[in-house]
This record gives C-alpha cells, structure tokens and sequence, in this order.
C-alpha cells in the first residue's frame, strides 16, 4: 500500500498560517489533482508531501510510513517541476540517472534503468542531448524520465504543462495520462488548468487558502459541487450565478422571463437564493425580451454569447452548430431547471 | 476620431535625417572612439614601436632592432631580473587563482539569512574597495620581523620570527597573500550574487534525488556558478598580471629583485630612480602584453560564442 | 538556496554558526583593525614596544589633527577629488554614448568595435605607460590634474563600455521600436528613453568607477608629481616618508585616504554590488 | 634685487631639513620683496623619478640635485643650464674651489652646491664604555670590537638595506680602503672586471663582518629611518651613515655623551684613506624662466652667512661648502670637517649611485643587498655584476 | 481611403528569404488579422508594415501614399507591442503624450489628446500613476492609449494579449473589438490564439513559410477552407483527416463502416484522397466496431474521444452533455457528410 496520507497537516511560515490543517487520503495508484485559485497552497501542500517543506504539525504518511519528518530523498517520491529543474549541464542520460548516481548505484543498474525509462518515454534518440538543446515538451519528458528512474511510490507534479504552448500541453497531457496507467503510480498533480483536472484525475481536491472546499471525481465536482466556489470554479465559461428573490416559493430574477421553480427546496425564512447554471445548460429564445445581446463570439463549432440582464448582471451562454445570436437584439433563456443548481445567497454552500 | 494628424507630413526630409539611423550611431561612437584611440589603442603599437629602440627618455631614441628582445632572452638565460619578473608571474598567476575557491567558501559561509548578515558580507567585502596602497601597507606592518602582528602569533606558537618580506623565497608568496586578500572578497561578491541565481528547484530536484552538502555542491550548485566562476577567473588573471602597487609599496621588488613581476619590472627600469630605458621597458611591456593577449583571445572568444548564440 | 538555511539545521549548528561569524570576520579584518588601533596610539606605545595592546592613551584628535592640519593630506585628499570626479563624469557619460550605439544599432563593425574597447580594457596598462607618458608631456599636461583625468577618462571608457552596452542590450527593444515608430529623432530616444533606463547603471558605474579612480596608485606615479597635483594613494608615500617610522600618523594617514571610497561602498552598497556584478569585470 | 616669480623644487622632504630650505627661502624673499616665490617639495625618494618628468615637462626655476656622475644625464641632455658665468664670479671661483671639480662636466659647471656631509661610523659611546672599547683605527681593531659587542648580545652595525644604497656605502668604504679611491672610479667607470681578485678581496672583508653576525637581521625589509630604532634602542652599537643621521638620532633622544663618530678603519695600510662625502646642489634648468632671478638665489645660498646658517647643527647639521662660511661647532661637524680637510688623503668620492652610471649603480646594489643577506653565493652574485658590466658599459 | 495595400512585398534577412512576395489588401476600417504557425513571417509582415523592418522588394501603400520606404514616424501607423513597451520611467499621461511632445505638439493639444484616449480607455484614474504600478491589463490598455493619442491611420498589433493570463486575455479581447468598432480605424493584428483570431477579426490571413495560404473571414475559413492546411489550423481540436483510397467512386477507409459518397467530386484519375471531418460533426455509434475507444476526456460540458482506427490513424471526436464513451469500448462514426471536406491528397487543396 502506497497511498498517501495527510491527518490535520499544518504549515506556517513564521506567523503566518498557510495550510490549516488538511485531512486527506489518497488511495495507492490513484492520479489526484489539486486545484484551485493561485495562492490558495497547492504548491506548499504538494511540497509538504516532497519533504521540501516542513510540516509545522500534523502528520504525512506515504503507505504505511510516517515520513512527516523524513529527509526527502528518503520518502520514495519523485517530483517534476513546473521549471523542469533539469541540470543544464548534464546529458539527458546523466540528469536521469543522476539520482541512482548519488546513491550508489552500479553504473551498469543506471544504465539499464534509464533505457528502460527512456524507452517509455520515447526519449531514445536524445540521450546525449544537453536539455538546452531540447524543446520544452522534450524537457519535460526528460524530467518526468528522471522520476521513473528512481521507481518512486509516489510521483508528484507541480504544474508540469503550464510552460508548454497549447498543443503541447495537449499531447503531453495525454502522455502522463498514459504514463500513469502503464505504472500505476500514485500520482499527485498540481494545475491551475480546468482542462488538464477534468480529464487526468481520478480524484480532484479544490483547495482554497489552504483548506479543502471539496474532494471528489472530476464529473461529480463538475455535476455535483458542494458550494458555489466549487461550481464557479469547475467549468469554462464559468457557471452563471443569479441572484434571485424569493417570492411565494419561487424564484424571480429580472433575467428570467417568468419566475422559476426552485430546483431544490429553499430553506425555510429564506428571501434571498443563488441560481447557478453553466452557460450549456441555457438555450435562447430569439423572440424574448428579457436581455441584450453585448456580443457573440464565434469560434467555429460554438460561439458564446454575451447577454446582459436589465438590473445590469452578466451571463454567458453556449450556442452550437450554426445558431448565432446577433449583436444587440433582444433574446429571453430557456432553462433546463433539471440543471439549475440552488446555493446559499449568504455562505454560498449548496441546497440540495 | 480624426484620421490625420500633423505628424503625417510629406515635406522633403532633409539628408541627415533619412540617414539618420545608419549615421547616429557613428556621432555617438566618437568622442569615445577619439578618446580610446588616442590614449589605449595608438599606444599598444607605440609600445610595439619603441620596443626596438634606445632611449633615455631625454636625448635621440636610437634604432637598435631586436636588441633589447635580445637582451632580456639574455637575462633569461642568465637567470637575471627578467627570469625572476617572469617566474614570479608565473606563481602569481598560479596562486591568485586561490581568491576563487577562497571566495566561495567564503561565500558559501555567508549565503544565509541570519540577522545582521547583509552587514557582515559588505564588511567581508571591505577590503576590496581599500586601495592597494593601503593594503600594502597594512601587510608590511602584518610582516614586520619585529612587531608585526604575523609573528608576534607565531610567537603564541612558540615559532621563530620569519621575516617574510625579507626573505627572498618568501617575499612573493607573502605579496601574494596580500593582494588574495581584496581578490577573494571581490570574488566573493561574485559568488554571493552567482549563488543567489541558482536555481532553487535545481537545488530541490537534487534534495530529492539525495545529493548533500559537498556532492551537491559539487555536482549541482558548481556547474551554475560557472558564470560567476569565470567572471572571477578572468578579473582574477588581469589583477595577477597587473599587480604593481602592492610590489611598489611593500617591497620595491626587493629583497635583491627577487619579488618582481614584469609589470614592475618594467617600471622600474623605464621609470624609477636608476632606469630609464624606455625602449626596454617597453620590450618588457610587450612581453607582457602578449601573455595577456592569450587570455584576451580566450575570453573575446566566449563572447563571441555567446553573442553569436543569442 | 544552497547551502542549507542555517535555520533548518538543528540548534547546536545554529550557534556555532552565529558565533563564528564574528570570529571569521575578524580575523578576516584583523590586519584593517589594527591600523585603526594603531592610528589613536600615542607615540610612547611605538618607542615602549606596545605594539598591540591597548593604546595607553587615546590620540585620536591628536593623531588625526596631525594629519589634518600639519601635513600635505588635505591638499592630496581635495586632488583626489578634483581628479575623480571629473573622470566619473567624463567616464560615465562617454560610454553612455558608446554603449547606447553598440547596445541598439546594428550595423556592420559592431561588434568588432565593442571588442576593441573590450580588449583595450584589459590590456596590462603597463604597456601604455611611456607612450601616455610621453603623450602628457608633448600636450603640456604633465603634472596637472587634467592629464591625469584625461587619461583615466579614455581607459576607463573600455570598461565602461562594455558595462553600458551590455545593460542598454538588455533594455527591451520594443521601447526603441515604439519611440522609433512615434517619430522620435534617436538623439532624443537616447535622452528622453534610454538614459533615464539606465539611472540604475549610471549609479553603479559611477559609484564602481569613484573607487577605481580613487585608489589609482600606478598613474599617479606616472603622470604626476608633487602634493600639487598628484591625489591620495601616491600622496601617501610621501606622507609616509615625511612620518617615517610614526606609525600612529601612517595608519591615521592611511585610514583617511581609505575612508572616501569606503564611505561611498557603505553608502552606496546596493549600487556598488550591482555594479561589480552587472558589468561584471574589472 | 630681483622680480617676476620664482619656482623652487626641493627633494628636502624630512622635516628638519625641510625647515631649514623653507627658512632660507623666506629669507630671500625678505630681500627680494618683488620676487613670488613658490616651493614644492617632493619626496625624496620619488623626486628622483620625478626630475626628468619636471625637467623637461614644467620646469621650474631651481631645483636641487646631486653633484658628479649623477648629473651627467641631465647635463648631457642639456636639461641643465650652464652656470660657468657664476663660477667665474670671485666668490665662487675662490670661496667655492674645494667643490668645483664635482660640478664640472666638459669643463664647464653645471649647478652649485649647498651642502655637503661626512660619511663615517656613528656609535654608541655608552655601549662602547659599557664593553670597555674604544673607537677602532684598524680593521684587526674594528673586528676584535665587533666580536665582543656581539657577545653582548647586540649587534655591531645597523643599517636597512630596503632602499639599497645603504649597502652602496658601506661597499664604498670597504673597497676604498682595500683597493683605494682610484679603484673606486675606475670600477664605478667600468673599467675593471667584478670578478677581479682585488674585487673579491673586498667581499672577503665584508664577508668577516657578515660571518661574525655585525649587522642586524632583517635589514633588507627596513629603511635607513626605520633601522635607527636599532641603535636609539641599544640592539646595535654603530651607524655607518652620512651626518644627516645625527638629527633624528638627537631626537629619538641619544645625548652627545652616548653619540659619537669615528672614522671608517684602515684596512689596506698600502691605500691612503679616502671617504665618501655627497654633495647636494642646486641647478637652473634650462627651461627656467626667470633665470635672473635663479642666478641671483644660487649666489644667495653660496654665500658664506647663508652656507653658516643652513648647514649649522639646528638646521642642516652638515658642512658648508663656502670656504668663508663657519662650521658649527656641534662636535660631529667638527669632526668631520677635520676628517675631510685633514684625514682624507685618499680624495673625496661622492657616493657609489651618484659615481656609477644609473643602471650600474642599481644592479650592483642589489647585489650588496644580496651578498649582505647570503654571503656564501659571493661568486654568483660577482658573475652576475660582471654580465651586467658587459651589458651596460658598451 | 487609409486601408493598406501590399503588392509582391518581400523580405530577406541577408540570404534567407522569408517572406516570399505577399500581396494583400486590407480595406479602410477593416480589423485584419495575421495567423499562423510560429516562425511563418507574421511579425515580420507586420513589422514591414510599420517600417521597423525594411521591404526587401515591392510595395506597401497606406491608403494612396507609397510608403515602402518612409520612415516609421511619417506612416501614419501605431504599433502595439506584446510587452506593451511602455515608457518605465514615465507617468501613464506622460507616456500617452511622449510622442507628440517630442514632435513640439503643444501642451494643451497633447492634454487634450491623452485626455480623450484615456476616456476611451477608462484609463483616466490612472493617468499619474507609472506603468509599474499597473496590472498587466492595464498596461496594455495604457498602450493602446498611446497608439490612439497619435490619432493613427493604422493600428498594428503584435500578440498584445499572450503576456496576459487567460481571463484578462478575455476581458481585453473584448476590450479592442469595442475600441475597434468605436474609432473604426484599419487594424492589423497578430496572434497565435485561435479564439483571438475568430472572434475579433473581420478577415483572417492564414500565413505559412512566409506566404498567404488563404484570406477571409473568420467563419469563412472555419467552413470552407481552400486546403488542408488552412482546414486543420483554424478549429479546436483539429479537424480530422482520413486519408481515403478511391474504389469505384466511393471513399474507403478502415475508420469508415462502409465506403462513402465522396462530398465533391473527386478529380479523374485519384485513387487517394483526403477526406476531413471536424470533431464536432461526427456522431459515434456504441454498437459500432470499427475504432477503439482510447480515452475519453470529459471537460464538463464536452468531452473529447480519442479514437484509434484499425490502421493506427487516430482521431477525435467530440460528444456533447451527458453521452460519455468508455474507455476501450469499440465504436463506430456516424458522419455528417454534409460537413465532410475532401482534398487533394497530393497537394492538399481542397477539392470542390
Ligand atoms: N516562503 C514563504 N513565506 C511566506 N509565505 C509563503 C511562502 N511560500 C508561500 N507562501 C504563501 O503561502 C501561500 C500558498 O502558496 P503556494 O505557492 O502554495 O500557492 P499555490 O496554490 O501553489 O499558488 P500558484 O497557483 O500561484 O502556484 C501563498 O499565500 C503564499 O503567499
Ligand atoms: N533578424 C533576423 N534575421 C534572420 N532571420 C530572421 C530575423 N528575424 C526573423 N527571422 C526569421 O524570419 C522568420 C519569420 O519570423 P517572425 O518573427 O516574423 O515569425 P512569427 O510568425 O512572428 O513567429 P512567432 O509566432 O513565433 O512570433 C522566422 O523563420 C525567423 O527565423
Ligand atoms: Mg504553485
Ligand atoms: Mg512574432
């Protein structure tokens, strides 16, 4: 068993409290991404794991070990840097098999380990290659080369894609994708791209300074968010959120054409409720009335329309195939209630 | 929002104008080049010139061809002020280098965030921004055979006064160690801004791949120093080659010569009291110069490597 | 950050470091510390063999008034400045102009004349010396304060250069494009663009260059003579030939002629790194 | 009288002595009210890089130097003024006769001296009463004296060899007392080989004084100044010096009943005594400007009330070179004046660097320097001088 | 008339030629925008334009004026950098106003200027504040301000919005579409996003190896690219190729269930074309056995199936709202052969 585990992890940095206590667990060979808005302690969490920062309290656990204060060249975990932190000076060869090297390691073993990675990684032709000499995507390979050298129990990613071009990042996306399937890994990947947590995790966390909002399966978060944080940030465009009153048990909001159905109960005493509904779930009627259209962008298969509401609030919603809104007509939503989420006007957690 | 506006006009440019930007660059140039050229450039070949000739600085130069090279392959044959002058750049050349390793450690000492170490590394740095004046004077008194502070510690130890300076197996060496005292700090400047450069994930990736103290030094933080490392080789040869104040005040190449280097050799014999031979001297200069232009070659090279890489 | 912080190794380390540290520090300024305790000694300690201990009686107003007001030190001290500043200046300003040409235009020699100036700074002075000798003499400047500033402006100009062009390089060459394209004339983007870029620079060139030129030894020998021209470091000597043997007025002499470029280094420490740094050779 | 401004540079750079010029000087100026008068002084050691520079850069109107071989360049150079047309004005060609020779180049003079001094052994009566000895005349006396002063503890001779011409003297005396004042010349002239056994004879000598421990240890990092201490403080017993050492010696404290001053020894009865005494001059540049005026100051300081006042023992302390001067009655100007009018048969050198060509004075005194701190590589350091005479006398 | 004309206009670099005689005419008013792979000559066709780099051979005219070799000032151009190129060390009114001051505009004319452009530009509680103390946003938009200020012919922009990250990137897009309609003077664009370039442009100039691979607008080349290069660069994910064998008439390929009715007509003699299909007109059919499901990456809304053809071509397809592939299922296509694109498969133009 070498999953991961933290138990009321804590970091401070002089007085500063950045991580407040974090329980997490997660499960051996599972892909876990951590997301959420800059500064919110990813890369501190992450680090605490590496043995790169010190665990003010709280323990960490890799398997059944508590390597809370452990060295971390002692903890079986990898990490591939955002930066690659390649050696510029050494070949391609020698920054994988450098690890084995500094811990003694027969020549011959490190050989042989670093062809093996090298052929997982495709990585063959380039071996005696200075990194400089290497293009970004190749460079990552090569420092995600230098984690399977070490055969760690854990592999750790700090934003791994974020200097990479937008086609690269694709297909490199695709690669750790596979990557993590042909060793089954624990892996633990921090981003701050949407795309990158939909489609590579098992598990995502949504950390928001320093505390977990919500842990759960991609879809599930996307589908299911616990509060209005996690739904607004899941999803691009954004969710849509409306302010509604609510009158006689049902909601009103100048953008709505008529008042709505709440999709979950309202608590009782309630006058105010949020309505969050992502910008594919609403469909236009080009007869109504209710809103302005700013501006559509077309990007081919969709475009997205940019509405404003009479009390002035902003929304965005999806067109497909060849509808197209034009700018500055007038248009009303079609809902799908069976999508609309209800949150908290006040502490933003989700009614259900 | 109006679409001309006056800066669109046709007028006839005038020609300084038009060519403004293949000319500017020129105007600018001069008043340096003019400088330069006069008082750097023209001199080297003047140098060059004089070298074949006597003179006393007074009367007629006179043309005597390769003589005076002539002469000083003689002194160094005879084993006369020219071998020792060369010889003793030779050692000043090998053991200045010291001031590298010396300023990273020293450096390395001090790259900490402690309270109050921004004070200790400008005052670890002081002795660099001291003339050479005041530092030769400072050691000879460190030196003095009666009451300087080097023996007056070896006493402590129960061991004989040496006379440093006056001995002339010695005298180099304890110049030298004199003048690695500003050279070390200047390269642990160099050192202390080199390592604040490295990369911190280099040194995080090498944490977790287990390399420690000297191996990661070694295989990690170096190889990332290389700049600043070959910044302070190159100042490091150009002070060893030009050491002049610190021989001029401490020992005036004495005891019996043994302590000079070309650069004050040649002083003395185109300048000081007993010499005025211009053209000899400048034979010695040249000499020198072409010691220096091995190291000038080297390192116009790697600056046209890297200005041709970008 | 390499070495480890010293605040992530345990306690026992910690102390040792903090205390040694003041221990390194003085043995490294030992020697420094002793000329300073040399300069408030009383003569008696030299002739009674108290070399190191302490002073029997505190001369600093004696000792530093010697040198103040019964010696040539205040005329040297006021030479050095009169030849420093103007060379800083002169200095400065001429290689602001060469380093802006070889930083932004492109033209053919390019290069080629950035490596003279380079190579010409680091050519062994020596070389120079009976030709710039000669040349001083034949202008007439021989002995003045001008010819020695003069001389200093044109060899520092190599340095300088290679400082200014390789920090104007670095500027953002867009701010050039975009100057160029709102039809500012290049006089004017140098003025108005570049030079107020480049304060970071002039300040730590000047502040390099005041302490080169302040601590010049080997032209000053060359070129001047005398305490009406020649500035501190050479007037030193002969200050020191005038007190031989006294060495409470040697180390008060020496500490004073010490203390402009060591001021400036404290005063302007952040510029002064900068610049060791930036332009990175001597 | 005279007017216009006047530039002086002087090489006085010690105190005392810089007094002393400064005084003089003033006194000029007191009779010439019309006259501007301006002073530098420059270092001693370094005004003797600097002449040249002056000499033909901004030359001044006066400047002092040396006498004899050391103001050939110059002269040669037409850098000096020929001043024969004062020579010939009765005070100097009378009162000045002793010193003439020393200025004369060609046949014409060159400058006017204004001081000369003695060389000779200082020492320390005290210790020398203290041990039972009294001042040598012999050199068998001189090493049985040096013997039991080093077994007191001390040394016999001081001396700081840094600046190398110290060593010059004693060379001087060693060699004109072994092989005479001829010798000396014609070895300052190149005409002998260094490896001549007459030459070898003198190291030999030295060589005795070395064996025996007679000179302090160190003295090649010291200056002549800073090797005073030495005798001020008791570790050596004797200077050998020019006069001008009495004045710091006075004033580090020693008392004229603890200083005294014996003639260097006979070593060779065969060669008659002959001794070193300097001469300081002053010259016109030929580049001067007012040389009315300088012409007029050169008289003023030969005159014999002036040479009385600057050369008596609270100024100078040295020996005036006007015939019609007094000399001081300070005991070590007396003494030396009687040595040299009296006890120098031999003749008067000026002093090894100022008798041999520059680049010869340089090398051998380097080779002094040497041979006082290794006496046993002798015949390497000789060989060496000889290569360097083959080279310089061409 | 101020819109720009190019004729035959080409540039070499020493012996290197790289753009390779470029004739385009971009219409007064027009917002024209330069896309291409990075390398292809966009900067330099550009920069040509604003005279910062000189044209080798042939003409650039703004409106009538041949300005092929007048300086940059006298063009009538302004220039937006993608590192804005702001002047540090002056006041954003100061950097507004530099040109004109330098060009001895009077004070009042250039107080009066700034003043309106920063209106524009919302920029006015700014006006004293140095670049530095700006977001990047603002910077730019500070930029902008100055290129208006000299009340331009022409607006050229070099990828002004990739220093921003992605939500500022949205914020100012729409930012220089409204500025664009407001002052409706010529602009030349250059990006490499492909969002940028569809939803601000009127006509899109798909640059490749420093010539014009086709010219229009945006939707334009979406639907009906001229070859296969232009096809595959404009859309997200690229569009699918097959590259079909031609049996009697009809296309074949292993990912096709059954041979297909070629969409053009398919020119005498071709026994192989390229047949392309965008994601987001295909369908899968999960009774289907042609294709492999490789992975699914489930962004929310869409997700994205990479699929796997019996002859190792791979392709992508895109399914909308809840349908979802597994992961190693097989499938087959279900075509819109409306949609379909055929090209040569030789050349790679499109066949019609
Ligand atoms: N050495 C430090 N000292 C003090 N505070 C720190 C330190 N390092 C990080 N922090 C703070 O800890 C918090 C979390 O930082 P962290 O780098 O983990 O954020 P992140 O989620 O990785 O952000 P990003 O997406 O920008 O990388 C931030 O508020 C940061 O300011
Ligand atoms: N100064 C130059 N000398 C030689 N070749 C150059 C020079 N500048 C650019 N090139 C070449 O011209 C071609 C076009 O460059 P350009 O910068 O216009 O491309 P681009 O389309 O803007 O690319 P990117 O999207 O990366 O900015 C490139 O192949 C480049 O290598
Ligand atoms: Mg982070
Ligand atoms: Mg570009």
């Amino acid at each position: 068993m070498t999953g991961v585990t933290l138990e009321g992890a804590i970091k401070r940095y002089g007085q500063t409290q950045v991580i407040h206590g974090v329980d997490l667990q997660i499960e051996d060979g599972e892909f876990c991404v951590f997301v959420g808005p800059s500064g919110c302690g990813k890369s501190t969490l992450l680090r605490m794991i590496a043995g790169l920062e010190e665990t003010s309290e709280g323990t960490i656990r890799i398997g059944q070990r508590d390597v809370t204060h452990l060295d971390p060249a002692k903890r079986g975990v990898a990490m591939v840097f955002q930066t690659y932190a390649l050696y510029p000076h050494m070949s391609v060869a020698e920054n994988m098999g450098f690890g084995l090297k500094m811990n003694g390691v027969a020549k011959a073993e490190i050989d042989r380990k670093v062809q093996e990675a090298s052929d997982i990684l495709k990585l063959g032709p380039y071996l005696k290659r200075k990194p400089k000499a290497m293009s970004g995507g190749q460079r990552q390979r090569v420092a995600i080369g230098r984690a399977i050298v070490r055969g760690p129990d854990v592999f750790l990613f700090d934003e791994p894609l974020s200097n990479l071009d937008a086609e690269l990042r694709v297909e490199m996306r695709v690669e750790i994708a596979r990557l993590h399937k042909e060793i089954g890994a624990t892996m633990i990947y921090v981003t701050h791209d949407q795309v990158e947590a939909m489609t590579m995790a098992d598990k995502i966390v949504v950390l928001r300074d320093g505390r977990i909002e919500q842990v759960g399966a991609p879809l599930e978060l996307y589908r299911n968010p616990d509060n209005m944080f996690v739904a607004g940030f899941i999803g691009s465009p954004s969710m849509n959120f409306f302010d509604c009153d609510v009158v006689d048990g049902k909601l009103t909001h100048p953008a709505l054409s008529a008042p709505l159905e709440p999709p979950a109960p309202i608590p009782a005493g309630a006058s105010k409720v949020t309505l969050g509904l992502r910008p594919e779930h609403i469909g236009l009627d080009h007869d109504g009335d209710a809103l302005s259209v700013d501006l559509t962008e077309a990007l081919g298969g969709v475009s997205y329309v940019y509405l404003t509401a009479s009390n002035g609030d902003k929304l965005i919603v999806e067109e497909r195939d060849d509808e197209r809104s034009t700018e500055g007509s007038r248009v009303s939503l079609i809902l799908r209630p069976d999508r609309a989420m209800l949150f908290d006007a006040e502490s933003g957690t989700r009614l259900r | 929002m109006s679409a001309s506006t006056d800066i669109i006009d046709s007028e006839p440019e005038s020609w300084f104008h038009r060519n403004q930007q293949a000319i500017a660059p020129w105007l600018f140039l001069a008043p340096g080049i003019l400088f330069f050229v006069v008082y750097v450039i023209a001199p080297v070949f003047q140098s060059f010139n004089l070298s074949l000739y006597e003179w006393d600085g007074l009367g007629q130069a006179e043309y005597i061809g390769m003589r005076n090279y002539e002469d000083l392959y003689y002194e160094w044959v005879d084993r006369d002020a020219f071998y020792t002058s060369l010889k003793n750049n030779l050692i000043w050349l090998v053991l200045y280098l010291l001031a590298i390793p010396a300023g990273l450690f020293i450096a390395l000492l001090l790259n900490q965030t402690v309270f109050g170490i921004r004070l200790y590394k400008s005052l670890f740095f002081f002795p660099f921004v001291i003339s050479q004046v005041v530092v030769g004077l400072v050691f000879t008194w460190f030196y003095d055979p009666t009451f300087g502070l080097l023996n007056q510690m070896l006493g402590v130890f129960g061991m004989g006064p040496i006379n440093v300076l006056g001995n002339e197996h010695l005298v180099t060496y304890g110049i030298i160690a004199a003048g690695l005292w500003p050279q070390t700090a200047y390269c642990m400047i160099l050192y202390l801004t080199g390592l604040n450069a490295v990369d911190p994930e280099q040194i995080e990736a090498g944490r977790l791949d287990g390399a420690k103290g000297i191996k990661m030094l070694w295989y990690i933080v170096l190889p990332q120093l290389r700049p600043a490392t070959f910044i302070a080789f190159v100042v490091t040869i150009i002070g060893a080659l030009r050491s002049f104040d610190l021989i001029s005040v401490m020992t005036q190449g004495g005891p019996f010569g043994s302590s000079r280097v070309l650069a004050y050799y040649m002083f003395e014999v185109a300048l000081s009291e007993y010499g005025f031979r211009m053209g000899y001297g400048a034979a010695i200069a040249v000499v020198l110069f072409m010691i220096m232009m091995c190291f000038i070659t080297y390192f116009l090279w790697s600056m046209y490597r890297e200005e041709k890489g970008h | 950050m390499f070495p480890t912080p010293i605040e992530k190794q345990p306690k026992a380390a910690q102390i040792t470091y903090k205390a040694l540290l003041p221990v390194a520090l003085l043995l490294w300024l030992g020697p420094l510390l002793a000329v300073a305790l040399f300069s408030v000694k009383p003569d008696a300690d030299f002739v009674n063999a108290n070399y190191w201990g302490m002073p029997s009686s505190f001369e600093f107003f004696q000792n530093y008034g010697q040198v103040f007001f019964n010696s040539d030190m205040p005329r040297y001290m006021l030479n050095s400045i009169l030849i420093t500043v103007p060379t800083v200046i002169g200095a400065v300003a001429l290689s602001s102009m060469t380093g802006f040409a070889l930083g932004i235009y492109k033209f053919k020699s390019n290069l080629w004349i950035f490596f003279m100036f380079v190579a010409g700074n680091f050519v062994p002075f020596q070389i120079l010396m009976v030709p710039v000798r000669d040349l001083t003499l034949d202008l007439g400047l021989y002995n003045t304060k001008t010819g020695l500033v003069l001389f200093h402006i044109a060899f520092q100009t190599g340095f300088c250069t290679l400082f200014m062009r390789n920090f104007i390089k670095a500027l953002p060459f867009a701010l050039i494009e975009a100057a160029r394209v709102e039809g500012i004339s290049e006089i004017k983007i140098f003025w108005y663009v570049v030079l107020p870029l480049m304060k970071p620079a002039l300040a730590a060139l000047s502040v390099l260059m005041f302490t080169f030129i302040w601590n010049d030894y080997f032209w000053a020998v060359v070129l001047t003579q005398g305490a009406e021209s020649q500035p501190v470091t050479a007037g030193i000597t002969s200050f020191n030939a005038q007190f031989r043997a006294a060495y409470h007025l040697m180390s008060a002499g020496s500490i004073v002629a010490a203390l402009p470029p060591v001021a400036m280094f404290f005063l302007m420490q952040k510029h002064f790194i900068a610049g060791l740094t930036l332009g990175a050779v001597k | 009288q005279v007017s216009g401004d006047l530039s002086i540079f002087l090489d006085t750079s010690n105190p005392a002595p810089r007094a002393t010029m400064e005084a003089m000087i003033e006194r000029f100026g007191e009779k010439n009210p019309d006259l501007n008068i301006e002073i530098t002084v420059i270092d001693r050691e370094a005004y003797k890089t600097q002449i040249r520079n002056f000499l033909t850069a901004n030359a001044p109107d006066v400047a002092t130097w040396y006498a004899a071989n050391r103001m050939k360049p110059y002269v040669d150079a037409g850098l000096f003024d020929d001043v024969s047309d004062l020579w010939a004005e009765p005070m100097f060609a009378d009162d000045l006769k002793s010193t003439k020779g020393a200025m004369t180049i060609d046949g014409k003079q060159w400058g006017v001296p204004y001081t000369y001094y003695q060389w000779g052994v200082y020492y320390r009566k005290d210790i020398f009463d203290e041990l039972e000895l009294s001042a040598p005349t012999t050199w068998e006396e001189e090493k049985v004296n040096c013997e039991k002063i080093v077994a007191s503890g001390r040394a016999c001779y001081t001396i700081g060899t840094k600046f190398l011409w110290t060593a010059g003297g004693w060379f001087d005396y060693l060699n004109m007392r072994t092989n005479g004042y001829d010798f000396h010349n014609q070895l300052a002239n190149g005409e002998i080989s260094w490896e001549d056994d007459r030459v070898k004879q003198t190291f030999a000598n030295w060589k005795e004084l070395i064996d025996m421990g007679a000179f302090i240890d160190n003295h090649q990092t010291y200056s002549w100044q800073e090797a005073l201490p030495f005798m001020v403080n008791g570790e050596a017993a004797a200077y050998l010096m020019g006069n001008f050492a009495v004045a710091p010696l006075r004033d580090a404290g020693l008392t004229d009943d603890q200083l005294d001053f014996y003639q260097f020894v006979s070593i060779n009865p065969d060669v008659e005594l002959a001794e070193d005494a300097p001469t300081d001059t002053f010259h016109i540049p030929s580049a001067a400007k007012n040389k009315e005026a300088a012409r007029e100051f050169l008289r003023f300081v030969a005159s014999p009330e002036e040479q009385t006042i600057i050369n008596d023992g609270k100024n100078l302390g040295q020996l005036p070179v006007n015939s019609k001067s007094s000399v001081d009655d300070d005991k070590f100007l007396q003494k030396g004046f009687v040595m040299l009018s009296e006890n120098s048969p031999g003749g008067v050198a000026q002093f090894w660097d100022r008798d041999a060509p520059a680049e010869m004075a340089k090398v051998s005194m380097e080779g002094f320097q040497e041979f006082m701190v290794k006496p046993d590589q002798v015949d390497k350091i000789l060989a060496k001088l000889e290569r360097a005479r083959g080279r310089i006398y061409k």
